[in-house]
């Protein structure tokens, strides 16, 4: 109890963190707790406050919280906002890992990972806290989150004969087709293959799109630092280097999109999580993409009525003759969520004894008992999931995402066009018409021309600094040879770099120029 | 008042009613029906009663709520005391007076009103810190009421200025102050418009999230709408305990609305004032 | 009733009348001018909500202008406004039809049973609406169905009425279905409370029916009530975007049909942070409810 | 036909106010009633139940021979002025009066000429387009009188409709009402506190105490034969002087004892109460009926008595004297001639008219002489 | 000290009504003035700018020597009974009269002693805990004079207290407040429309008509001597009768020549108009001075004429008779003594009293014989 042991008598003053995060269901504070408690075991002068918000408001919170200076020591990131406004608020905000993430946990003492470095502990290299834009480390996740196919076993059995097919659930996209006109067929009116939400849509569009367009990837990735960033892919599609009417891996993205939107209840892009459930579990649509997080809750909510599967969402093969030629092969599951990732506060006082909580919370035997608790996938690779978790179990093995459709202030747009076109309204030109008009109508106010323009200033600069940075990333041999020395002053050049390349929006420039100050000051 | 009534219209007035009440309560029904399943009831059945009742669902939803109700009613009571009364000091000004620069000053207030505020809650924020007045429920209560007096204000003189002026008249030769006058002429007289902005303001106070959630650090601060959402996870709503917590929050509003309907007084001006 | 004038040379009696106004000035000095300025301030701005920003003069403003999305939300909003007039009518009717029971002890009652659904939390309301507007579960569609509603439309078995750009508008316009603002009945009740029972007396023996006390009595002099609701009508119509919101997404929902300002405005301000931008939205929005309210007030007016 | 008839009608407001009690009144097709009483002994509430305005706790309201109990107001035909005017604030003078026309479907033309005729009839054409809260107590009332006289109905209810005009504009309008009357055939219910309209304006006036109805009569006959001591008090102004003493007999003679001097009864009162001998009476007499002996009709000296005057009140046409005898708490008041000039404090000589006094039996109070024949008023 | 002072007092109505012209008065300290006029000529408007409750347009208003136009109402020391009497609804009769002395912290039992004398004067006893809306209009009316007499200001402003009452509660509170006044030494302004109220409490009496003041004098001077038609036409009930007619000079005596008939002015009118001979006037003559010749004091055969009857209206203690003449478009009344028994139709003979008759000029309406002595009425 957080009220407890504040004014006991004859006790030094405990010193006293927050954390705060979104996870309000039951079962994540408690197993937090725990872990919480047995961190305040080792350290008695610490307390740990947990604050709980809800996800209503949490990102106007931590907004608030932020700008206001009063946020908290350690703060669960990215729900709600745009991505480059969580990257504008790790520079302004949050304390760079950097120079941890190469250093071993030292909670990891006396296990396998007792040489390995913290990064390394991490299934996915710690990926779910890298920034890459930034070229930091900013979070420590402490989850993992894949998604699935769940699907009622039951249904999907009656009109897929295992023994026949040999797989309990297709295989391939053309099976999965065929199994969705089958049940149509089978259930008639009123009844839905796949049961989803604007929630769950957003998910399948990132596994298709990947799946379809990671051939994309060298010509897109212009700042070589190893991921397409929205700005990436937003420019060429802007200047019509990329046209999104001639590619045909794009085009055939959308269509198959629009294929499994035939197959989803009507409007479901507009439909909200709960409804979707209710679809699914009160067996008017046999399956539903979710991810793991839901597992336990879908799990206990469809015992006793139905069997609930799980399965990957079936891709393409390369035989099928629209879609087979573009498809590469699954997205990558390594930092595919957030996966309770927190991060540290530079207002924090005690950013040192957060530092240290986290590690503990990172480390293989607390992670893995905090998972177990949460009924969620660890990150740290050594550790194990709960057994039910199994067919979760993230898969590092895939592509990076390359084409994003939606630029920094066009999702808007997107999100206007997209539903109308899934719902077969109009046809595919049609609706890239649309969608570009606006996007070029908008975009020019979010620094892609400046972005443009400045690509080639600075890719020198991004080059070199990036191509150092990875090299010391990944501990390639030799690197500290190219290293100047100082890393701050490594560090200062790549924010510079950063800012040169975003050197128009002069607000921008304030921001990262004193990001780079301070962290000069640091050392 | 006690005239003959035709039967017909009678049974016509009250089954309108009834009809339109069948509809506002449906919600009640569907959150009582849910505050006794589990979620695997509610997500197969959720509109009607299944079977095992969980009675247990309002045990966890007392639990969780019970801590925030005082903090609650102290908050809404405050803010809505604190917005009444100078509401209907600035009220009656207003609505008895032209004063020099009155309009102008009433101009400055109202349009606060009619100023959409989506991006204030930052400069609110940080007005809170300035003042000190973080983390602190009477900091809230201040806010609250600041932000609520002005729609109660814009009623308020639009009532005050269509009261009959004779009770002004009468009073003020009685020799009652401004201040007498308002206790004894406009607060009898107004009681059903200003029961009715009291039930707005506690309402609108008792529901607040945003400002609370933002502004208190405190858990044992917490008002009740932050509160419960406890039991309302990201991944997972708990809609059982949930429904029930709505349903045991509801209960001091419903004690408010059963006092403050009685300030209702049909025909207040009659027999007291001839023409 | 016309206002005591008070002139200057009364103000050696009368200062003590600003001193009544003293607490609730405090109030919002303290509280709302600076918000409220800064809002105004930063629409002159390019800003991220936070301590960065650029003056950039009339650019939100002009940008605003060339806006066809937030053009397009101001003719959402007036079709919801004017919806909304018709909304209207069943609070009236409630009022009138409970002003008219002629026991005390049930009319209390009434009012209270009316005042009841106040408390059914927001979250619970869009919970229904959302299952009632569902394509395949909903009850929407269950009713429309079997009469013929959705073949006789052209809209198929299963519309989806948040999910369709069409339907989204018919949407809101049923959404808040009998329409009932309890605030708003209460507010017309304690204005009926003080039509005096001779009144109505006087009426009956005119000959006046049922109908005719609504339309030349009541209605008459329950114009003062009907302004104030009317204001906070545009207000809320106008400013808010809570419900949508959580019906259709932050975008306003497919192809944005269901985009109003406030919403637009809290996309900017919160998913964008083009703070700048949004209080620039604010003010148009703020000049649009100023006409409308000045209009109000000056046409819907008690002829006493 | 519109004969109005309460049967046994009683009316308890819901605090237990017994506000009419078991009154019994027809009043004719066509005629004309006025209801006076004290303040507050239930004419309102009598012409209110009327309406139909009121729930009738007992009893039976018919009109035109039709049980109107549980008949809504608009369905009686029947307009009232109600003594708070009642006027809708929200409408002009014009469509105030116009309204119940309005309502009946008149035509424009016709409407538009019967409001200008009573607003002529009761000066408010200047007035036509004000708000009644622009218009003074008098104009709003007479406002009220227009609402109402401009329909046609079967039935009429005053309620003190003149109480708030200058003397001169009251006797217009009452000759006015008067004239409605008699051209429209109307049943006419009027209730007022002014002698001079009931006395002027009724074929018949009914009179009302405590919710009791006491005596319904013409005019006239109230003045001169009232059936008891309230109805003999409340009519005439000033009002009748009574004197409690008692009575002798000595011989055919039957002589009032008063407290201070002693009256012989003339033969027609002393034959109606000689059987009472000994017995308290009160002993009542109109102020007109005791005359300044200087101008008197006659003078007979067994009636004419020397008593203080303590208060003269000149009124003009005539004077108010205010005679205080030694042992009498109550002054006994005169109607001299205009053309008496007695002083205060004065010993004035006067003379009683014992043809035209009054016997009441002090515990019932009712009248004694009640059916005896007085000298005509007239 | 607490005359009350009106200089050059106008008031205009937003709407642009003039309502008062340029009144100028004077009411002394401890005096009760009775202010007349027809209804809407400005009375209430007068009282409500003198107790501070509506702005004075123009002119100065004094209270006590002090210049009070910018004082606030509850520094003046008033108490007002409205013409719509204004209670609290909210409040029960008992806290409606004791309102004001809660408000000037007076000590409960003070209270208590002070509304309770007041509620047993004005019969309200049994109704102290009764609600407005649960009152007569009568009983109204006696809490609104109640609610004023509780204090004891040094000014009282009565605007028709006692309209709603009948007649015999009305004189037991005419006699009330006069003795209030007496008792306080308050100055009272008071509203009336009643004749006799206004003959009998005010030591002076100021006659109003459309916003401007006519004439303000003592009852008697007034009814005897007025300065116009006017106000010879307002006071007195029935009205003055005025004939049009010229007057003709033949030697000494002075002849009004009226359509029908013509009269002998007596020497002191003669006096006064004789050199307006052949001029248009109105001769104007009070009902009660015109007799029937079997019951005047004396007959002067100059002045006797034979009138038809029109109209017959016994009102106990006098009868009033229309008389028609020929040509004349207005009856003639007169008041004659009770006894006198004329039937409707029938020719009567009438004496004129020519004493007590008045002349006045026919364009201006002021009276020719103003300044003249008329035979007293008392
Ligand atoms: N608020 C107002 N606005 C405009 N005119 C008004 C207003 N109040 C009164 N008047 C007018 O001013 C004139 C004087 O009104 P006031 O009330 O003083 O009359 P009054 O002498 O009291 O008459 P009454 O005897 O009928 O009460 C009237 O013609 C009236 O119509
Ligand atoms: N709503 C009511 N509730 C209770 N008592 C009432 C109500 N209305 C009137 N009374 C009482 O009923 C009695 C009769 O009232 P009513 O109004 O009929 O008197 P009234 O004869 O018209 O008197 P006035 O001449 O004063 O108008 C009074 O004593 C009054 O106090
Ligand atoms: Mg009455
Ligand atoms: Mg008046």
């Amino acid at each position: 109890n957080h009220m407890r042991g504040r004014g006991r008598v004859g006790e030094r003053e405990k010193t006293v963190l927050r954390i705060a995060h979104w996870q309000l269901e039951p079962g994540i504070r408690e197993a937090l707790d725990w872990v919480i408690g047995e961190y305040q075991e080792l350290h008695p002068d610490v307390e740990i406050r947990q604050i709980l918000i809800p996800e209503e408001g949490y990102f106007r919170w931590v907004n608030t919280q932020l700008i206001g200076r009063t946020a908290p020591d350690m703060i669960e990131c990215g729900l709600g906002g745009s991505p480059e406004l969580w990257r504008m608020f790790y520079a302004r905000y949050f304390l760079p890992l950097d120079e941890y993430v190469d250093e071993p946990n030292p909670y990891n003492q006396g296990t396998v990972l007792e040489d390995v470095s913290w990064r390394e502990t991490y299934f996915d290299d710690m990926l779910g806290g890298y920034e890459e834009t930034l070229q930091t480390y900013f979070r420590v996740p402490l989850s993992a989150f894949t998604l699935r196919l769940y699907y009622n076993a039951d249904m999907v059995g009656e009109v897929w004969d295992e023994d026949e097919r040999g797989t309990p659930f297709p295989r391939t996209y053309e099976e999965f087709v065929e199994l969705c006109e089958l049940l149509q067929e089978q259930q008639g009116e009123g009844f839905v293959p796949i049961s989803g939400s604007s929630y769950s849509f957003d998910r399948i569009i990132h596994v298709y799109r990947t799946a379809l367009t990671a051939g994309y990837h060298d010509r897109l990735d212009t700042d070589y630092d190893g991921t397409v960033s929205r700005l990436e892919s937003a420019a060429p599609l802007f200047s019509g280097r990329l046209d999104m009417r001639e590619e045909g891996a794009i085009r055939a993205t959308f269509e198959l999109l629009r294929e499994i939107a035939e197959y989803s209840p009507p409007g479901a892009t507009a439909m909200g999580r709960d409804e979707a459930d209710f679809l699914f579990l009160q067996e008017r649509a046999a399956m539903m993409p979710t991810g793991s997080w839901d597992y336990s809750s879908l799990m206990e909510r469809a015992e006793g009525q139905f069997t609930l599967a799980v399965a990957e969402m079936p891709l393409p093969s390369p035989d099928h003759p629209r879609y087979g030629p573009y498809v590469t092969g699954p997205p990558t599951e390594a930092h595919t969520q957030g996966a309770f990732p927190f991060a540290i506060t530079r207002t924090s006082p005690n950013a040192d004894i957060a530092l240290d909580f986290l590690q503990f919370a990172s480390s293989l035997k607390y992670n893995e008992a905090l998972n177990e608790q949460m009924f969620w996938l660890p990150a740290i690779g050594e550790a194990q999931p709960r057994e039910e978790l199994e067919p979760f179990t993230p898969r590092v093995e895939g592509y990076a995402q390359t084409v994003e459709f939606e630029a920094p202030g066009t999702a808007m747009s997107f999100r206007h066009t997209l539903p109308v076109f899934l719902a077969g309204t109009h046809d595919y030109e049609t609706f890239v018409d649309r969608y570009m008009a606006s996007f070029r109508r908008e975009l020019p106010d979010q620094g892609v021309p400046e972005h443009i323009r400045d690509m080639n200033r600075t890719l020198d600069q991004q080059k070199r600094y990036g191509s150092i940075r990875r090299a010391a990333i990944s501990g390639a041999a030799g690197a500290d040879a190219i290293l100047t020395g100082d890393p701050a002053e490594q560090h200062m050049r790549i924010m510079e770099a950063y800012v040169g390349q975003r050197a128009s929006r002069d607000h921008e420039v304030h921001t990262w120029v004193e990001h780079a100050r301070y962290y000069h000051e640091q050392r | 008042m006690s005239r003959p009534e035709s039967p017909i219209a009678r049974v016509l007035k009250h089954s309108y009613l009834w009809v339109m009440l069948a509809l506002t309560f449906l919600p009640f029904y569907i959150m009582l029906v849910i505050s006794f399943k589990t979620n695997t009831q509610f997500y197969r059945q959720p509109w009607t009663l299944t079977f095992p009742l969980h009675f247990e669902n309002w045990a966890i939803a007392w639990e969780t709520v019970s801590v925030y109700i005082a903090n609650s009613v102290f908050l809404a009571v405050t803010a809505t005391l604190i917005s009444l009364v100078i509401a209907i000091l600035a009220a009656y000004v207003f609505g008895r007076f032209k004063i020099p620069f009155g309009d102008f000053i009433w101009a400055a207030i109202l349009l606060l009103l009619l100023m959409p505020g989506v991006a204030n809650l930052v400069p609110l924020f940080r007005v809170m810190t300035e003042l000190r007045l973080l983390n602190s429920l009477i900091g809230l209560a201040l806010v609250g009421a600041a932000g609520g007096q002005i729609i109660c204000l814009y009623v308020l003189r639009n009532f005050i200025e269509d009261m009959p002026r004779e009770f002004f008249e009468c009073a003020r030769i009685d020799g009652a102050s401004h201040l007498q006058q308002i206790v004894h002429v406009v607060i009898p007289q107004c009681g059903g418009i200003i029961s009715t902005l009291a039930i707005l303001r506690f309402v609108g106070e008792w529901n607040s999230f945003i400002l609370p959630l933002i502004t208190l650090r405190d858990p044992d601060k917490l008002p009740l709408a932050v509160g419960l959402f406890r039991l309302q996870g990201a991944y997972v709503k708990q809609w059982g305990p949930l429904m029930a917590a709505y349903f045991i929050s509801a209960i001091p509003l419903v004690i408010l609305f059963a006092f403050t309907m009685r300030f209702f007084i049909r025909g207040i001006g009659e027999g007291a004032i001839k023409g | 009733m016309p206002r005591e004038v008070v002139r200057f040379r009364h103000l050696k009696s009368y200062w003590p009348l600003y001193l009544l106004l003293v607490p609730s000035l405090a109030l919002i000095a303290a509280f709302m001018y600076f918000p409220a300025f800064s809002g105004i301030y930063y629409s002159f701005f390019r800003w991220d909500g936070d301590e960065l920003a650029t003056f950039i003069g009339l650019e939100n403003f002009h940008r605003a202008f060339g806006d066809p999305r937030l053009g397009y939300s101001f003719i959402v909003v007036g079709i919801l406004f004017v919806a909304n007039l018709f909304k209207m009518i069943p609070s009236i009717v409630t009022a009138v039809v409970i002003h008219r029971i002629t026991s005390d002890r049930l009319r209390y009652v009434y009012r209270l049973l009316f005042v009841v659904p106040m408390v059914i939390p927001w979250m619970v309301v869009v919970l229904i609406w959302k299952f009632f507007y569902d394509p395949i579960l909903g009850l929407l569609n269950a009713v429309l169905r079997p009469l013929g509603v959705l073949d006789l439309l052209g809209l198929g078995p299963f519309p989806a009425w948040l999910g369709e750009a069409r339907l989204i508008i018919p949407a809101l316009i049923i959404w808040g279905f009998p329409w009932i603002g309890i605030i708003g009945v209460l507010i017309y009740l304690s204005g009926l409370e003080k039509i005096p029972s001779s009144v109505y007396e006087c009426a009956e023996l005119d000959g006046v029916g049922w109908l005719g006390k609504f339309f030349y009595i009541e209605l008459p002099l329950i114009a003062t009530q009907v302004r104030i609701n009317l204001v906070l009508m545009i207000i809320g119509v106008l400013q808010g975007f809570d419900m949508i919101l959580v019906l259709l997404g932050a975008e306003g929902g497919p192809e944005g049909a269901g985009l109003v300002p406030g919403l637009y405005m809290y996309y900017a301000a919160f998913i964008e942070r083009r703070a700048g931008y949004a209080c620039a939205i604010g003010i148009l929005l703020f000049f649009v409810i100023v006409i409308l309210t000045y209009i109000n007030n000056k046409y819907v007016r008690v002829e006493t | 036909m519109a004969e109005v008839t309460l049967n046994n009608v009683s009316k308890v407001y819901p605090g237990g106010v017994r506000a009419v009690n078991d009154v019994n009144l027809e009043v004719e097709d066509g005629s004309l009633l006025v209801l006076v009483g004290p303040s507050g002994c239930g004419k309102s509430t009598t012409l209110r139940m009327v309406a139909g305005l009121e729930e009738i706790t007992d009893g039976d309201i018919y009109i035109g021979g039709r049980l109107v109990n549980d008949v809504l107001p608009k369905d009686r035909d029947i307009a009232m002025v109600f003594q708070n005017y009642a006027l809708y604030p929200h409408m002009t003078v014009y469509k105030n009066m116009a309204f119940g026309l309005k309502l009946r479907k008149y035509a424009r033309d016709e409407i538009e000429r019967r409001v200008q005729d009573a607003a002529e009839l009761l000066e408010l054409t200047p007035l036509l387009e004000r708000r009644p809260r622009e218009l003074s107590g008098g104009q709003a009332q007479r406002v009220a009188v227009g609402r109402a006289i401009v329909r046609h109905p079967q039935v009429f209810l005053f309620d003190e409709p003149l109480s708030n005009l200058d003397a001169k504009l009251r006797v217009q309008m009452r000759v006015e009402i008067a004239r409605l009357h008699e051209q429209l055939g109307a049943t006419m219910i009027y209730v007022t506190h002014d002698q001079v309209e009931a006395m002027t304006l009724g074929t018949r006036v009914a009179v009302m105490k405590d919710g009791y109805l006491q005596q319904v009569a013409t005019p006239m006959e109230l003045y001169d034969h009232p059936v008891n001591m309230f109805v003999a008090g409340f009519i005439g102004s000033p009002p009748m002087n009574f004197i409690r003493g008692e009575l002798e007999r000595s011989g055919p003679d039957v002589r009032f004892l008063g407290p201070d001097f002693s009256l012989m009864l003339p033969d027609r009162l002393a034959s109606a109460v000689e059987e009472r001998a000994g017995r308290r009476v009160a002993f009542g007499i109109r102020p007109e009926d005791i005359h300044d002996r200087a101008f008197a009709p006659e003078t007979d000296p067994d009636n004419t008595k020397t008593i203080r005057a303590e208060v003269v009140e000149p009124l003009g046409a005539e004077t108010l004297v205010y005679l205080r005898t030694p042992s009498q708490d109550e002054d006994v008041v005169a109607r001299f001639d205009s053309r008496s000039n007695p002083h205060v404090g004065q010993d004035i000589e006067v003379v009683f008219d014992m043809t035209r006094a009054h016997l009441f039996d002090l515990e019932s109070e009712e009248s004694l002489t009640y059916e005896t024949e007085t000298a005509p008023t007239v």
